[in-house]
């Protein structure tokens, strides 16, 4: 009601209207904009949100998409029709086996420190390659765990959801299916060799269901 | 985890071996050991979930084994994991000791199958990811970004008070006069020296500073204070100079001064 | 004819799809597409030319259009948005200390010279100051004095008046009145000197008064 007063009151522009500046808006900007930063921009009491409905309603099937990468909207050209872009391709650096592992295990595994991954991998992660994620701006660090020493974990970032065409973490192919068999669990060693400190474990599981989550 | 038909592989040992010694070729291509026991369970040809944990233990320390006759250098994880896998062995194939502690062979047979189907989840997972569209290859931003022009204005704002303020601090500039300290109670350290250094000679031992003091400053509290200070002040000058010698018993006990001997 | 024959011996995509791909290519080229850039990029036997008129058409009225540039095609935003494209951040700032002793002295004493505020400042007064109060309009010029050389004068503006709620320059506090609000700190001086003096407070409110008058 109150909500309804207001919007007559600054008699915001007409649905159809805040799409085309939603349209506008997403079109000049190779980067996802949040609906948080299109309601800064555009005039008062527009509901940037529900023109987004419309919005990607009507690039549905088009050469261009409107699509969700994290928190961010952005127009993306159809994926079936990459083959008409030779030119734009970009050519990313070759990525090392170790690489793309590391960048998975964080990937699906985060908030991960570098133990956790030199665990799952059986060898030790290279200064190098940590680096090299990070510099993509694929990865990022996380919170601290608050285990002994503190260890920073990473996490990915919206770049590397935008670069893989993801919605979120969550939507990243068989996450389910890994989670579902225990396989993100992590399990500790028997025994204690090399085992994961039991309190870092605890956390990781909250660490994670946070992300993953809502 | 242990095999009961491990016997059974005993028999196609032959043919492992020999892929062993494959591998053992391109020992560098291997990231570690977890990598290594990886490729050794495919031969193994089962789900990961099924594999024989004691085979594969006797496989990878052929290798091990194979490569050191073959004077191959293998980096010390390698080393670790083969002594580890020996003990395994030994404890899955030994009947458990009664009263023992710690986690059984089985469990530790399972956290090691663990360990290999998780990499092998985590590679695939990786490939499927690295197969999906791709920015930049596969679908495109926009290629004529228009930026955001930002406009930056500044407002400027003072109040009324800081208006007034402004103007009474100026106005009122010219009423403040340096500030002169009355030296009447003053007893200045230059004086306090040169009184000194004609007294210090008639002193023969050592003798209180507050004795130095001159008259009509030892009453008043205030003149006596400013004096004691310039006297102190100049007695450490006097020592610095080497001109005479000071002492004190203890704290707060009357300092003591008096000419240095040979000066 | 044989033009109809090569058509359809290599199928083109139909039109629709055609339209697709021209959306595709100028969304993701830098540089505005010529037809024949288009024709060269597209699969054999397609129309660029006929696909442009059909999306030109879909984005008319749009938050963006299809526009000409030079020979080439390329994607714009709507004339009528351009205004989302532009973010104001307005910044407050605190008036210098310069800036808000010269206006002060320009208020009680206008019109004012230049020679004059630094005469009572005791300081050059710096043209930005002055400029910086100009812009803001919160000063402007008066009549020139008849003196030797013809200064300018400065005097205070409506503006001025508005922001300090003021009706007229007059109704500022003199030294008086700013002392009874305890704006005079008037510190006690060592010895009881620095009492203020009469005198000159009262020498401050008709030389105020006799600027005033005109």
């Amino acid at each position: 009601m109150s909500d309804d007063a207001e919007r007559s009151l600054f008699a915001a522009p007409p649905i159809a209207e805040q799409e085309r500046m939603v349209e506008a808006i997403l079109f000049a900007t190779a980067e996802p904009v949040t609906v948080a930063e299109l309601e800064a921009r555009m005039p008062h009491g527009c509901d940037p949100a529900e023109a987004l409905v419309y919005l990607r309603r009507r690039y549905e099937g088009r050469g261009v998409n409107v699509v969700k990468v994290g928190d961010g909207w952005a127009f993306r050209t159809a994926p079936d029709l990459g083959y008409l872009m030779q030119k734009e391709t970009v050519e990313t650096r070759k990525l090392s086996r170790a690489a793309i592992e590391t960048l998975a295990i964080i990937a699906y595994h985060q908030p991960c420190t570098r133990a956790e991954i030199e665990e799952i991998r059986g060898v030790a992660v290279s200064r190098g390659t940590i680096d090299q994620l990070l510099e993509m701006e694929w990865i990022r660090f996380g919170r601290r765990r608050m285990t002994p020493g503190r260890p920073v974990t990473f996490v990915v970032t919206e770049p590397f959801l935008d670069h893989f065409g993801l919605e979120s973490a969550r939507d990243l192919p068989g996450l389910k299916e890994l989670r579902a068999a225990g396989l993100l669990d992590n399990r500790p060693m028997p025994g204690g060799m090399g085992a994961p400190r039991d309190e870092e474990e605890a956390e990781d599981v909250t660490g994670q269901s946070e992300l993953f989550e809502d | 985890m242990a095999d009961p038909d491990w016997e059974d592989t005993r028999a196609t040992g032959v043919a492992e071996r020999l892929a062993a010694e494959a591998l053992i070729v391109d020992v560098e291509g291997f990231e570690g050991p977890l990598d290594l026991l990886l490729t050794l369970s495919r031969t193994q040809k089962v789900d990961l979930r099924r594999i024989s944990v004691l085979q594969l233990a006797e496989q990878y320390l052929v290798f091990v084994d194979r490569a050191k006759a073959l004077r191959i250098e293998l980096a010390a994880d390698y080393l670790v994991m083969a002594a580890w896998l020996a003990y395994l062995k030994s404890r899955l194939l030994l009947p458990p000791e009664p009263g023992e502690d710690g986690p059984s062979a089985e469990d530790l047979a399972a956290h090691l199958a663990f360990q290999l189907e998780r990499l092998q989840a985590m590679r695939e997972a990786a490939a499927r990811l690295m197969a999906r569209d791709q920015k930049g290859r596969d679908f495109f931003a926009r290629g004529l970004p228009e930026d955001v022009t930002r406009i930056r204005k500044v407002v400027w704002t003072a109040s009324l008070l800081d208006l007034m303020q402004a103007y009474a601090r100026i106005r009122t500039r010219d009423d403040f006069r340096p500030f002169v300290m009355d030296r009447h109670d003053v007893f200045t350290m230059e004086q306090a020296l040169d009184r000194m250094r004609g007294l210090i000679g008639y002193a023969g031992d050592w003798t209180d500073l507050v004795s130095y003091l001159p008259e009509g400053w030892e009453l008043d509290p205030r003149r006596r204070r400013s004096a004691t200070a310039a006297h102190f002040a100049a007695s450490l000058e006097l020592a610095k100079r080497g001109q005479i010698e000071l002492r004190q018993t203890e704290t707060f006990a009357p300092i003591q001064i008096r000419r240095k001997p040979d000066a």
